[in-house]
């Protein structure tokens, strides 16, 4: 736990949150060359988020202190989970603190709260994104199980440096369990961070907004705050998806010198990953609430695949 | 084996007390009476108790008379229960007769039967002679067949005659038996009183005839089984212990059928020393089984809270009978502790369903409600009685039931299945019908009355300290009958 | 006078084919005055058989015995039957639950069932009485029969008493009568039984005004359902 | 006296039994009764922790024999270290419990006496305690129906509804059958032990005596059975959603959070010490119960709208994952991994105590609403976050607890349970490997159905508009209550954050029925971090998660609010038609209709909209009533045939006595022929 490690874990929290609004511009230009529309550019969440920051924050008079509570959370456990999932390095000193299933219960914490926010009003909409967003989670949780436990199964553990550090010293050999894992993990991707088969980012509509619904009483620097995690809750599950699978690249030894290539590795996969997110968007519309559960059976049923193929190939 | 006293006395004390009730009638103090002359039977009982560990068993009236070691205890139960049943008698029959249910000559009558009735059950545990112990346990069916019927009431007189006609038909069997066992007895003791004597009996039981002592215990488990009330031979009894004032129904359901049950056991052990087999040991059994299952079972329709408990009575003494039935040191032991458990809770549960009734007027279970709030001690020791009566820990009854069953597993598993079944029946149909009863709010035709509770309370408290811890006396009692019963 | 050893057997298993002959007329007969007398003629016929094996097996006890069947079960009773019937104006014929052959096959098949029942008894008795055992259990399941096919309630406890006196006559042919002090407590009780049957006719007769035994079916649960 | 673990236990259970016996010689002044009674309870309660906890510490066995019992079969009782944790997990919620119904009590001192409510509790909790100390089969089965008989009082406290009544009969007729089961399984293990009649009936005896498998099978199957009854495991566990929500909330705190914990301990004492050698599918078809109760239990939970139903549901779901955690250890050390069967003991007994102390806070919370607004059902409230701010703080704790949500104790035993899960693969047997994954993934959509469920519970309780039609004066719970709630809230945080140390001290069982301990690895990272198997393998520190986010959360709001923003409070946006009234907003039904659309096959529904027509046009009906009826499954294909074959048979019983008297002679008639013909 040399002093460069503790370095190293600063720079990467500082990274996460300023990276992820750009992530999220990208993605969202992205999605605009391929709608032929006029991009607002890249750093256009930078200016949302400063403009938020600076607005007045109007409160409902029965919102209790879970309302105003609940964006700081969302950020902090945001934040925290960016210290822990490797993304420029593996030996972090925040690395043992928690293995894959606790970031997903870090996940589920802010899910929690916001939900609990979003029926804190006492509005319809609020009360209809918390109990849709409840039911897709529920349903996901057991899925992105199995894809990790296929994983772990490949790399004998549940901690992502150990994982990290399996697949980066092993040599590249393609394992069908592995695919399978990675094709359902992207599905749950998609439904945990309501990107569009599962819920539409983008609109306040009200029977097809499930993330929105919940924040729709929101405003100013909470508003700020929440939007920001959303941000970051995107970047990191992409990080995730890429340390657990692909993660070449990445800062092995504690040395400052390789982050820099360990940074423009991550730009690039990054911008594949955008891609990804984007033709996927582009190319389906927003399904009906209950064909998700569905969707989800599908992506269970590939990670079991993946398990399953595991124990009988090799 | 050495003369006693003490013997005579306690036998004489209820037959003169049933003359001194016969003038006293029904002047003002003929309860007090009627009290002191079962404390006075109970002291002598209680006497000879103390003189029977001082120095074993004793004979008496030229051996026509006997103590050991399985009636003392019956009898001292019997004469206590029969106390305690004279304090409660006192309050009730008082206000029977406020209600006017019973007039002057009845009530006269009561009393007098009511001693010959207790003259008639110790005169049976304490006699040698088989022929006596046939004729006391008819005069005991013969003074509480009236009992039944004192009310007048149509049911009353048809549940009377059905006790007398059922019962003398199986006293008349076990009269056959009786002549049966003297016959064989006979051959190996000689003529004359001296074959009829269960010491010389219990003596020479190895060299009596097998075939013929198989014959006579045929008719005698269907005569005395009769009066034990068991399946297929039961039917008087939820009638005869449910029609009769609740003093009587407390003393024919506590009492009388432990006396029934005592002469089989006897006659059981006679048989065991002869065949050698376990013959007469199957046959207790199966009557246990029948009578545990029927009456588990017809206890979940009964609409009459003395009817239900009357159904009680013939499972518990199924249970009984089936633990003697199994032998063995373990079941015999639970099956004299079921005795004493039962006629103790039995009675103490008899005795504040008779007061149930009496606040409500009725003894239909579906209008007795709310006794909790009404009238909480009734209320609470129903509940606990009931609750001793299903087979709940801390009481003495889930001991025996504990014990018997465990032996079940051991020596015949198969049997314990049904011992399953009656007893899980039994404990839903008694919580089930007394929940109501005990809670909600009190309906409003309720009348106070003053109840007799010093009697329930000490057999509940006797029946939950034996749950707990046998006193040494009694223990060693038992395991004496035991080794003569095994 | 002496009689040899055979003739008093013969004798005694006459008197036994009376009483049992007696115990088939009463299943068979319909008018309750007719039923009280075959009742009296079976007493006397067990009062002499039990004299006579009292004089032969010279049992002083026995004569006792003899003397109380004969006053209880010859006079007493059917005398307070007479005014039993007399005073309540019970209707003189008694109906049948079961037709009169079928029962005599029933009573012939209980005669044969007792012969069987008692084989062991017999080859072990050495005393000269021990065949009329046979007929002593076959008149105790007789006088069971007699009350199930009975409807009137005079006529089930007359019955009974043919059931008590065959059991006094297994006693005697079985082992010479029991010892006294039992005889007499036996007695005592028929006698209480009686007195206390007839207390019950009396009630009977009032809360029913009929001693028709199927009136009092009232206390049943068959029919009470869920 | 000396001060050895055994003689505190004993006493404190004597001190309860003389609370329970002096409590109604105080009748008269209400107040002195309830105070004298809770604290002396919660003083035994607290003596029963330290001995228990001494116990363990010391992992010292020490046995005594009362003077009570049968002659030959005093009781035996003995206190190692399974005894003395499942002491202090008694003791803990106990001593929580009581000094909450001081408060709790009062409320309903003022129109029902309270004396029989006080001598039950106190007897209930002797009872437990006896049944954690008793070591013959005598003495366990008289604690086991003292417990099962206060309890049943206590359920009929407020007897005036018949549906308590029901409740209570049920409760009691289930835990009969069971203790009648497990009375079978002891005396089929008393049979195979050497020595006099009453000899085998002690614990030791059983355990020496060498059981041939067959009859070893039937002995665990009848006593897991009468385990699984009072348990409330799926098949039987009808009884405890309808128990529990009709006995007073003190009381149900107790029976969800410290009575279930009898039968594992049950379970754990005739498995793994009595019997403690067996095949490997005892083990799986423990698991399978296990997993079945869990889904079953969350999803039945999801679909009430009873505060406390919903959290009976939930004991039946977390009693699912004790069994799994304790299954996966039996499967695990029938195949000779010792290591892994100590984790998934250690991943057992850990949710054991997890259980006990949030669902206890869960109940104490409902009970204080219940106090507070007379309200069970959760569609008539709502906004009670601003009355009762405390009892609102407390229940989001046991809510995020019983969530499994990180920095909390829910979270610890669900993440041990999932590392037993993952460990599977060592085992030999090929097909276990395949299923016990999938085991796993019901874990999870448990755990996550749980987190729904908490979200409606609290949401719909706590957070939005009042939703009932008059508007009582809600207040905040007084003092005692709220310390009751406050102890287990910081109970739950401290366990959930300091794992390492707990797992020490619990791991002397796991040393004693499966031969290893995870304890050495698990603290081998630092008393901070837990590490199950192995640092590489997993790791989780719950007070770095902690203190993390409350650091960052505390760093945002001090640099946001650098300059004073200004905070204005205004009316909700109501798109501009009439005002927002409390109707408008989402109930527990409509939060689960999502998920009951989904699970929907699983339970018998009947649902139904009826419109009242207006006089105009049938579009606009003057009152729409919107019926739903979710039923439990197993009621049609258990209990009712059992029921009505019961009463069936009973009128055949009835048909014996026809009332004519010929019958009866008839019947002695055959009785006597047939006896002479057949058995000559």
């Amino acid at each position: 736990m040399s002093m460069d490690s503790f370095i190293i874990e600063a720079l990467q929290v500082l990274l996460v949150i300023g990276l992820a609004p750009a992530f999220a511009g990208w993605v969202r230009t992205l999605k605009c060359w391929f709608q032929g529309r006029s991009t607002p550019g890249l750093f256009q969440p930078y200016r949302d988020l400063f403009k938020l920051f600076s607005k007045e924050v109007v409160l409902a008079y029965n919102a209790s202190w879970i309302f105003r509570f609940t964006p700081y959370l969302l950020f902090g456990t945001a934040v925290l989970a960016g210290g822990i999932i490797p993304i420029l390095s593996i030996d972090l000193p925040l690395a043992a603190t928690a293995d894959v299933i606790v970031l997903i219960s870090l996940f589920a914490i802010a899910r929690f709260f916001l939900a609990l926010s979003g029926m804190d009003i006492g509005t319809a909409f609020g009360g209809m994104g918390s109990s849709r967003e409840m039911m897709i989670a529920s349903l996901a949780e057991p899925a992105m199980l199995m894809a990790i436990f296929t994983v772990s199964l490949v790399n004998k553990s549940t901690s992502l440096a150990e994982i990290v550090q399996v697949i980066y010293s092993g040599q590249l050999i393609l394992r069908p369990s592995i695919t399978f894992a990675l094709i359902a993990f992207i599905l749950i991707i998609l439904a945990e961070t309501g990107r569009i088969p599962v819920d539409n980012p983008a609109t306040h509509l009200e029977l097809t907004m499930i993330h929105e619904a919940m924040i729709l009483e929101y405003s100013g620097r909470h508003l700020a705050l929440i939007e920001w995690t959303s941000m970051m809750k995107l970047y990191l599950f992409v990080c995730l998806c890429i340390a657990a699978f692909a993660p070449w690249g990445i800062a092995v030894k504690g040395s400052l010198a390789a982050l820099p290539a360990a940074f423009g590795f991550m730009v690039a996969k990054l911008g594949v990953a955008g891609l990804i997110i984007v033709l996927i968007e582009t190319g389906l519309a927003k399904m009906r609430l209950f064909r998700v559960p569905e969707y989800l059976g599908v992506a269970f049923l590939l990670a079991t695949l993946g398990m399953l193929s595991f124990f009988i190939l090799d | 084996m050495n003369n006693s006293e003490t013997l005579l006395l306690f036998l004489v004390i209820p037959f003169i007390s049933a003359a001194i009730l016969a003038v006293v009638g029904d002047r003002k103090l003929a309860p007090e009476v009627n009290i002191a002359c079962s404390t006075a039977t109970f002291a002598a009982s209680v006497a000879l108790a103390v003189e029977y560990c001082l120095n074993g068993p004793m004979l008496a009236g030229g051996n026509l008379f006997f103590v050991d070691a399985l009636n003392i205890f019956l009898a001292v139960l019997t004469s206590f229960v029969s106390m305690t049943t004279a304090v409660f008698s006192r309050r009730y029959m008082r206000r029977e007769r406020e209600h006017g249910r019973v007039d002057h000559v009845a009530m006269r009558y009561y009393h007098v039967m009511f001693q010959m009735f207790i003259f008639s059950m110790i005169l049976s545990l304490m006699s040698n002679n088989i022929g006596l112990l046939w004729i006391a346990t008819e005069l005991a069916t013969l003074t509480t067949v009236l009992l039944v019927s004192l009310y007048r009431t149509p049911t009353a007189i048809e549940a009377a005659w059905k006790y007398f006609i059922l019962c003398g038909v199986g006293i008349a069997l076990a009269l056959f038996g009786t002549v049966l066992v003297y016959f064989a007895a006979e051959k190996v003791l000689g003529e004359g009183g001296e074959a009829m004597l269960w010491t010389n009996l219990n003596m020479v039981g190895g060299q009596l005839e097998p075939t013929i002592l198989s014959l006579a215990f045929v008719f005698m488990m269907v005569g005395y089984g009769a009066k034990v009330g068991l399946v297929p031979l039961h039917n008087w009894l939820p009638d005869a212990h449910s029609e009769g004032p609740t003093p009587i129904s407390a003393l024919l359901s506590g009492l009388l059928l432990n006396i029934a049950l005592y002469s089989i056991i006897r006659c059981k052990a006679l048989v065991d020393a002869s065949t050698k087999t376990s013959y007469a040991g199957d046959m207790m059994m199966a009557f246990g089984i029948i009578s545990v299952l029927v009456a588990g079972f017809s206890i979940l329709r009964q609409k009459d809270i003395k009817r239900m408990f009357a159904y009680s009575s013939i499972e518990h003494m199924g249970i009984a009978t089936f633990a003697f039935g199994l032998g063995g040191t373990l079941a015999t032991f639970a099956g004299l502790l079921h005795l004493l458990m039962h006629s103790l809770t039995k009675s103490a549960v008899f005795f504040t369903a008779g007061h149930a009734a009496q606040i409500n007027g009725t003894q239909e279970m579906d209008k007795i409600k709310g006794l909790f709030k009404s009238n909480p001690l009734v209320g609470w020791s129903l509940m606990f009685g009931v609750m001793a009566l299903a087979g709940m820990p801390p009481f003495g009854i889930f001991t025996s039931e504990f014990m018997i069953l465990t032996a079940t597993i051991q020596q015949a598993p198969i049997w314990s299945l049904f011992l399953l079944i009656g007893l899980g029946v039994a404990f839903a149909g008694l919580i089930r019908v007394v929940q109501p009863m005990v809670s909600g709010e009190a309906p409003d035709y309720q009348e106070p009355i003053k109840a007799a509770h010093l009697p329930v309370i000490i057999h509940l408290a006797i029946v939950l300290i034996m749950g707990l811890y046998i006193p040494g006396f009694l223990n060693q009692w038992f395991n004496t009958a035991v080794e003569m019963l095994k | 006078m002496e009689i040899t050893l055979e003739t008093a057997s013969q004798v005694i298993d006459f008197l036994a084919a009376l009483v049992l002959i007696t115990s088939f007329a009463m299943l068979a007969q319909r008018r309750i005055y007719g039923l009280i007398h075959l009742f009296a003629w079976q007493g006397l016929f067990l009062a002499i058989n039990t004299a006579f094996v009292g004089y032969m097996a010279d049992k002083s006890h026995l004569f006792i015995s003899a003397g109380l069947t004969l006053g209880l079960k010859v006079f007493l009773l059917p005398y307070i039957f007479y005014i039993l019937v007399h005073r309540l104006n019970i209707r003189k014929e008694v109906e049948n639950m079961v037709n009169i052959p079928t029962l005599m096959f029933i009573g012939i098949a209980l005669v044969i069932l007792s012969y069987y029942v008692t084989a062991p008894v017999r080859e072990l008795s050495t005393l000269m009485t021990r065949s009329t055992l046979t007929f002593a259990l076959a008149t105790v399941m007789m006088g069971l029969l007699m009350m199930i096919t009975r409807r009137n309630a005079v006529t089930q406890v007359i019955g009974f008493l043919a059931m008590e006196n065959s059991l006094f006559f297994a006693a005697t042919s079985a082992t010479y009568g029991m010892p006294l002090v039992v005889e007499l407590g036996v007695a005592l009780d028929i006698l209480i039984a009686a007195f206390i049957f007839g207390i019950f006719f009396f009630h009977i007769n009032t809360t029913f005004d009929s001693l028709d035994v199927d009136r009092m079916a009232k206390l049943k649960e068959d029919e009470m359902d869920e | 006296m000396n001060y050895d673990p055994i003689t505190i236990a004993l006493s404190s259970v004597v001190l309860l039994l003389g609370t329970a016996l002096i409590a109604p010689l105080f009748r008269r002044s209400r107040n002195t009764l309830i105070n004298i009674s809770f604290i002396l309870a919660s003083i035994a309660s607290f003596c029963v922790v330290a001995a228990g906890y001494y116990a363990v510490e010391t992992a010292v066995v020490s046995t005594a024999t009362l003077p009570i019992g049968l002659p030959g079969l005093p009781f035996h009782i003995r206190l190692d270290a399974l005894a003395g944790f499942f002491l202090v997990v008694v003791g803990l919620l106990s001593f929580f419990v009581s000094i909450y119904s001081i408060g709790y009590v009062k409320g309903y001192a003022g129109h029902r006496s309270v004396t029989s409510l006080v001598v039950f509790y106190c007897l209930f909790i002797a009872g437990m305690l006896m049944v954690v100390l008793a070591d013959d089969a005598f003495c366990f089965l008289v604690a086991w129906e003292l417990m099962a008989a206060a309890s049943y009082f206590l359920v009929m406290f407020e007897n005036e509804r018949a549906e308590n009544r029901k409740a209570a009969l049920l409760y009691l007729v289930v835990a009969h059958v069971g203790a009648i089961a497990i009375l079978f399984a002891f005396g089929i293990l008393a049979g195979f032990s050497s020595g006099d009649v009453f000899s085998g009936y002690t614990f030791d005896a059983m355990r020496k005596a060498e059981i041939p498998v067959y009859w070893a099978t039937a002995a665990f199957f009848l006593s897991f059975l009468g385990f699984c009854a009072k348990a409330g495991v799926i098949p039987l566990h009808v009884w405890l959603p309808e128990a529990h929500p009709a006995a007073p909330s003190n009381v149900s705190a107790l029976m969800s959070g410290v009575m279930l914990k009898t039968a594992i301990y049950g379970i754990i004492r005739v498995t793994f010490d009595i019997i403690h050698v067996f095949p490997w599918w005892w083990g799986s078809i423990v698991l399978t119960l296990g997993l079945i109760s869990m889904v079953m239990g969350v999803l039945y939970a999801l679909m009430q709208h009873d505060l406390k139903k919903l959290l009976a549901y939930h004991s039946v779901e977390n009693i699912g994952i004790i069994l799994v955690g304790i299954g996966l250890s039996m499967i695990f050390i029938s195949f000779k991994l010792p290591l892994l069967a100590a984790l998934g003991l250690i991943a057992g007994l850990y949710h054991t105590i997890n259980h006990a102390v949030f669902k206890g806070l869960l109940f104490m919370g409902a009970g204080a609403v219940l106090h507070a607004t007379g309200e069970r059902n959760m569609e008539e409230m709502g906004g009670l976050i601003h009355k009762m701010p405390w009892t609102a703080a407390m229940f989001l704790v046991a809510c995020l607890s019983i969530s499994a949500l990180p920095p909390f104790n829910g979270f610890v035993s669900e993440w041990l349970t999932f590392q037993a899960f993952l460990l599977s693969p060592a085992l030999p047997n090929r097909i276990l490997i395949l299923l016990i994954p999938l085991g796993a993934a019901l874990l999870a959509l448990s755990g996550a159905l749980a987190a729904a469920c908490f979200v409606k519970a609290f949401g719909v309780t706590f957070l939005g508009h009042w939703r009932g039609h008059h508007r009582p004066h809600v207040h905040e719970v007084d003092w005692t209550m709220r310390a009751g709630m406050v102890m287990a809230g910081v109970t739950c945080l401290l366990l959930g954050i300091l794992p390492t140390i707990f797992i020490d001290w619990v791991d002397v069982i796991a040393e004693q029925f499966v031969g290893s301990t995870i304890s050495l690895s698990a603290s081998q990272y630092g008393w901070m971090w837990l590490t199950p198997v192995s640092y590489e393998r997993a790791s989780y520190s719950g007070i770095i998660v902690f203190i993390g986010i409350l650091v960052v959360v505390a760093a945002a709001y001090a640099l946001l609010h650098v300059k004073p923003g200004m905070i204005r409070r205004s009316h909700i946006w109501d798109c501009g038609f009439q005002k927002i009234n409390s109707r408008m907003q989402y109930n527990a039904t409509s939060f689960a209709q999502p998920i009951r659309r989904i699970f929907g096959f699983l339970f018998r529904i009947r649902e139904s909209v009826e419109q009242a027509p207006h006089a105009g046009h049938k579009a606009f009906p003057k009152k729409i009533t919107y019926y739903l009826s979710v039923k439990d499954r197993i009621w049609k294909w258990l209990y009712k045939p059992i029921v009505d074959s019961s009463f069936w048979l009973s009128r055949q019983a009835g048909r014996l006595q026809q009332g004519r008297i010929q019958t009866y002679l008839l019947y002695s008639f055959i009785t006597i022929l047939a006896l002479l013909v057949f058995l000559r």
